[in-house]
């Protein structure tokens, strides 16, 4: 494997996994990360264990609906940025780029699907201490604080794609930078499978 | 699992293909909501499918599959293994509701 | 091949020219290394004014301390330490040492300069995250500092904050106003920090490695942070959630940590249902491989000098890499041996105590070998070599005494007692702390191309490690004898008999303390008048000594690097002498 | 140089195992008066030669092979250790594995004793109240049933430190309140313990018992004392500014002192 330093060639050792740092690093992240929404999650199982009056006031519509209609985006988003990686595979960089805006379209459509469910609770009376409906005030808590924590990593992923998008299409980031993205926004669309059936479905009346 | 540099994907076909499975789960999560089982055995399922679902992710969304095997075996185990050791909190989470500030 | 242009993108970058760019924001991971050194040692400067300051309390419970007032009026009125201040000391104390001086000094500071240097490489994989992590760093510690000065004053929930004391507020009496709630953010800010720093160690390591610096040649030091940041990548993950749930709890009123039914200075608390133990569960999830993120560095940096100056090479160094992976992979299973009386479930603690006994044979390993290494060697007694000396030992006397905290039938005695206060200042406070002398006297000439005084060294040495053992060995006794700890003064009919124990510690721990400041005048008159260092003052073999002193920006100076040789070929047939570089051609191989 | 540092780590060692020896009390222990205390002590006993032996032992090696690396001359040609790492492994493995199995096989026995075994059906139960700065010890009275607890009723100022509701609350009308625990001797004790504020913990050093006082949670302890005295309980649990000075007293009666006692402190209330 080669690599540049300064100006003159220098002959490495091979990467037990042969890929570039980048990429390690952000599979690392993604480990690293998915232990601390592990953390949140099972804070979050804990304390329901531990709250004989826990309550799931979930309507069918409009809270689980909405979250399938989430759920759709943030996959669908999962298959564009796969599309742009392709794309950047095979050094289209036009359409790259083009997935690549797609997938930070579906991105942002998701979040503000999210920011609007939580305006509604909000309104209802639901907080990160008080619940409406009576019942364990943990529930606000954790679906707040869950939510958030990975609505957090979203709106980071959308704002990253929205600057690999331009950079890739000036040739400032390569195929391999698309590629790193990618994982870290799928990892996004990962945690999300484990949010919405613990945090949503775990919670329907 | 080839060992070289990554390989090619096998395509948009087999991604889209994939996608209509990861829906599919989806729909069968809410089904098994709705049918009202008690909620220990409902956790257990939506816990399975919601690890399938994540390992299709893994494996091919994010083109795990393609790796190295090293790679697969150094990450996996490591997550797998924090989470193992977590659920050393249980038997607390328990005892809240067990030993409880009793009002006699 | 498409790697190649990933790796010349993140190391295409040129020396820069403006101070500001050389010394401050600087992408250099020479710079980022002395920069992180130099807040360990503003860091620890300050811890050691705060031990001074608990342990005057201590021995003498009434005694004025002049100037105590400026620094706080409302917790030093008249210069006497009120109980709160002591605690607020105490927790600032143990804050400070553990994150901002064991975690930063030896792991982040050492290994920014030297992991680059002894894999081959011209920088970090990601050097402008690399600066991050460090302003980051520096503005947690900034965060924190500030709790000095605010309403209410600093924290005083002790380094580890349990809840509900740390999470209900200013009820709970002094300093747990914004001063605690400035603890719960700087600390998440750290663990932000510590997190971009392990991403770019392990990518460092495993993919900038130059030509034939395979896995098997890598020195002790590398491989020790490498290992640390594996574990700090996966133990920060779980703090990081850990002090926003707490910080959700201070401000935003949830009820992670609190339960129902406080009544806190006869005041009915909101808060209901929340657990304390998940806190603690959490926190020691991540604080106890802690424990081994700040000592195996040191271990890694100590078996690093020792063949230097024994001439020879470590007995079984794969052993040793091994025995390194085992503890930290340990380190994961064994953290509810802080909580045996906690109320945690009993059953538990049985699970915690067999593999906390185990951590002992890993450790009892790697003991054995330094000392079996040591045999049959003609050693060169430099200042380096004898706090490696005095790290085996602390080590020891330190990691004895798991054995006692390690089952928690003895621990229900031993625990919260100055028994657990000398065990941990041991095995991981002095230990640490020794090991980062032992890398100061063997790097600074690489560092600063300035030796460092041997004379000036050499008391510092005497004098800190018989001063470490008058103050730590008889807390042992203190805490078998019953002395709890965190205790602002003993006013038990139980423990006044035990002061004057007390009182000969804190005198030890002056002398001690004081004795440092020969090691900083060294420090600062070296770095100004010292001689100058030769590339390779102490015939060492690993590759930091096969560059200038100090290295060029890019480390190399661009020259191809190949490395034919073990990390530590001492004591054989060498072309300059009883030893062989790494970097030395196949040839000067005489076996 | 070398030479110096193996006398000093010598003497080091020899004076800190002396300190342990010549003191008299090996342990430097308080009397025990527990009916469990004789294991613990034991255990630690166990422990203290196990652990002391290996630490006289290295350390003296390590100052021994010092000093002799200290005297050698120049163009010395190094000597591996015999065997090289293996018997390092080997007995490190044996000694430390043997030692740590019969440590945590013993002593999770001892522990078991303690923590896991079920309380006397016939014990004496005590409910004990821990709040900042102070424990509050609680009686069943005459009718031996405790009265309800109702935090929100809690108030220092009139004494109520258990939050009773007497008014409505029969059972706890004849609640014995007192803010020091009282106890018949050889008799198994079983103290409910809550705390109303922090987390705090009961700590006796001559029963050989420590237990954090979690709020939210009701904690069962129980232990019963064989010797008649007054005793220290300290909180052990950073729980605040009066943390060092949060104490109680435990006083242990003959049963007929005791049962006078009682009627005492039943006719005071």
């Amino acid at each position: 494997m080669e690599m540049a330093a300064g100006h003159h060639p220098i002959v490495m050792e091979k990467s037990p996994y042969g890929i570039p740092p980048g990429k390690l690093a952000m599979w690392c992240f993604v480990i690293s990360d998915a232990v601390t929404f592990s953390a949140v999650l099972f804070a979050y199982g804990y304390l329901r264990v531990g709250s004989p009056d826990w309550i799931a006031p979930f309507q069918f519509f409009p809270t689980i609906v909405n979250g399938l209609v989430m759920t759709f985006v943030l996959l669908t988003s999962g298959l564009t940025m796969l599309a742009a990686v392709e794309a950047a595979k095979q050094g289209r960089t036009a359409a790259g780029t083009r997935w690549l805006w797609a997938t930070c379209a579906l991105g942002a459509l998701f979040a503000v699907l999210h920011l609007l469910e939580w305006r509604r609770m909000l309104e209802e009376g639901w907080r990160l201490f008080q619940n409406p409906t009576g019942g364990s005030v943990h529930f606000g808590a954790a679906f707040f604080s869950v939510t958030g924590l990975h609505l957090l990593h979203v709106i980071g992923g959308v704002i990253a794609l929205a600057i690999i998008a331009i950079g890739f299409a000036r040739g400032k980031y390569n195929r391999i930078d698309v590629e790193i993205t990618g994982i870290y926004w799928h990892f996004v669309d990962l945690v999300w499978m484990f949010v919405f059936p613990l945090v949503y479905l775990m919670n329907a009346k | 699992m080839n060992s070289t540099a990554p390989a090619e994907g096998p395509g948009m076909k087999f991604f889209v293909a994939v996608w209509i499975g990861l829906m599919a789960i989806v729909g069968v999560e809410v089904f098994l909501t709705y049918r009202h089982l008690p909620p220990r055995e409902l956790l257990v399922l939506l816990l399975a499918l919601a690890f399938v679902e994540a390992g299709i992710a893994l494996w091919y969304f994010m083109h795990l599959k393609f790796e190295r095997a090293a790679l697969v075996w150094s990450l996996v185990p490591a997550f797998i293994f924090v989470v193992f050791m977590m659920d050393h909190f249980w038997p607390d989470a328990f005892r809240m509701a067990s030993m409880k500030l009793l009002e006699r | 091949m498409s790697e190649a242009q990933a790796h010349a993108e993140v190391h295409h970058h040129s020396p820069p020219t403006s101070f500001i760019g050389k010394y401050v924001f600087s992408v250099d991971h020479k710079v980022i290394g002395l920069q992180y050194y130099g807040l360990g040692l503003l860091a620890v400067i300050i811890g050691m004014v705060l031990s001074w300051l608990m342990r005057l309390h201590l021995g003498w419970s009434t005694l004025a301390i002049p100037g105590l007032e400026k620094l706080s009026a409302a917790g030093a009125p008249g210069n006497v330490m009120t109980p709160e201040y002591y605690l607020s000391l105490m927790t600032m104390h143990g804050t400070i040492m553990v994150f901002f001086v064991l975690t930063n000094v030896p792991f982040a500071g050492f290994g920014n300069y030297f992991l680059p240097i002894q894999v081959g490489a011209a920088d970090m994989s990601f050097p402008h995250m690399n600066m991050m992590s460090f302003w980051v760093t520096f503005t947690a510690f900034l965060v924190l500092m500030a709790a000095f000065f605010v309403p209410g004053g600093p924290p005083l929930s002790g380094w580890t904050a349990y809840a509900p004391l740390s999470a209900v507020g200013v009820e709970a009496g002094p300093g747990q106003g914004t001063g605690q709630t400035l603890w719960a953010i700087s600390i998440a800010i750290f663990c932000v920090a510590q997190l971009l720093g392990a991403l770019n160690f392990i990518s460092t390591t495993l993919d900038l490695r130059t030509k034939g610096m395979s896995l098997a040649r890598l020195p002790f030091s590398a491989w020790a942070w490498f290992i640390t940041s594996v574990i700090g990548l996966l133990a920060f993950a779980v703090l990081l959630p850990a002090c926003i749930l707490l910080f959700l709890d201070r401000v935003a009123g949830t009820s992670f940590f609190i339960p129902s039914g406080l009544v806190i200075s006869d005041k009915m608390q909101a808060h209901t249902g929340g657990s304390p133990l998940l806190w603690q569960h959490l926190f020691w999830f991540f604080g106890h491989p802690e424990v081994y993120i700040a000592i195996l560095p040191a271990v890694g940096i100590v078996s690093h000098i020792l063949p230097v100056f024994m001439r020879k090479p470590l007995l079984g160094p794969r052993v040793l890499v091994g025995c390194m992976v085992a503890i930290g992979f340990l380190s994961y299973m064994v953290w509810g041996h802080h909580m045996f009386v906690s109320g945690m479930n009993p059953f538990s603690a049985i699970l915690f105590s067999v593999p906390t006994l185990v951590i002992t044979i890993p450790a009892t390993i790697a003991t054995l070998l330094w000392i079996g290494s040591v045999y049959g060697s003609r050693m060169r007694f430099t200042t380096a070599a004898l706090f490696c000396l005095g790290f085996i030992s602390v080590f020891i006397s330190g990691g004895i005494s798991g054995f006692f905290l390690a089952q928690p039938s003895i621990d229900t005695y031993l625990h919260a007692t100055y028994f657990v206060v000398a065990h941990f200042h041991f095995v991981m406070g002095v230990a640490a702390i020794f090991a980062m002398f032992a890398g100061t006297y063997f790097w600074m000439p690489k560092m600063t191309g300035r030796m460092m005084n041997e004379t000036l060294g050499k008391v510092h040495f005497w004098l800190t490690f018989v001063g470490v053992y008058c103050i730590f060995m008889p807390m042992h006794y203190l805490g078998l004898a019953g002395n709890v700890r965190r205790y602002a003064a003993f006013t038990d009919d139980f423990l006044s008999p035990l002061i004057p124990v007390h009182q000969f510690i804190t005198i030890a721990a002056l002398i001690t303390g004081a004795a440092q400041f020969i090691f900083l005048f060294n420090l600062i008159w070296s770095r100004l008048r010292g001689p100058k260092a030769p590339d390779n003052p102490w015939q060492a073999t690993s590759l930091e000594w096969s560059t200038t002193s100090p290295p060029p920006f890019d480390n190399f100076g661009g020259r191809q690097l190949v490395v034919n040789h073990q990390p530590y070929e001492y004591g054989v047939e060498g072309p300059d002498g009883d030893y062989i570089m790494q970097t030395a051609p196949e040839a000067a191989k005489a076996r | 140089m070398g030479k110096l540092f193996g006398v000093v780590l010598t003497v080091i060692t020899l004076v800190s195992t002396a300190i342990f020896i010549f003191h008299g009390n090996l342990l430097w222990l308080p009397v025990d008066i527990s009916a469990h205390g004789h294991g613990v002590d034991h255990q630690l006993m166990e422990t203290m030669y196990g652990s002391g032996v290996l630490f006289v032992a290295s350390q003296l090696l390590l100052g021994l092979f010092v000093w002799q690396a200290a005297g050698r001359k120049e163009g010395w040609k190094y000597k591996t250790f015999p065997g090289g790492a293996k018997p390092m492994v080997i007995s490190a493995i044996a000694l430390v594995g043997i030692e740590i199995l019969t440590l945590s096989f013993v002593g999770s026995r001892v522990w078991a004793g303690v923590y896991l075994s079920p309380p006397d059906p016939k014990s004496l139960q005590i409910d004990v109240q821990a709040g900042q700065f102070a424990f509050y010890f609680r009686y069943a009275g005459a009718d031996g049933q405790f009265g309800g607890l109702h935090p929100d009723k809690i108030d220092e100022g009139s004494g109520n430190f258990f939050g009773l509701n007497p008014r409505d609350d029969v059972a706890a009308r004849d609640d014995v309140v007192v803010a020091s625990l009282v106890i018949p001797v050889n008799r198994p004790i079983l103290l409910t313990m809550h705390s109303k504020d922090v987390i705090h913990s009961f700590y006796v050093r001559e029963l050989r018992i420590h237990q954090d006082i979690v709020p939210g949670l009701m904690i069962p302890l129980h232990f019963t004392a064989t010797q008649t005295g007054r005793f220290e309980i300290v909180c052990t649990q950073l729980c605040g500014l009066g943390h060092y000075q949060m104490k109680a007293y435990l006083d242990v009666k003959t049963q007929d002192d005791f049962d006078q006692w009682l009627k005492q402190q039943e006719a005071a209330q």
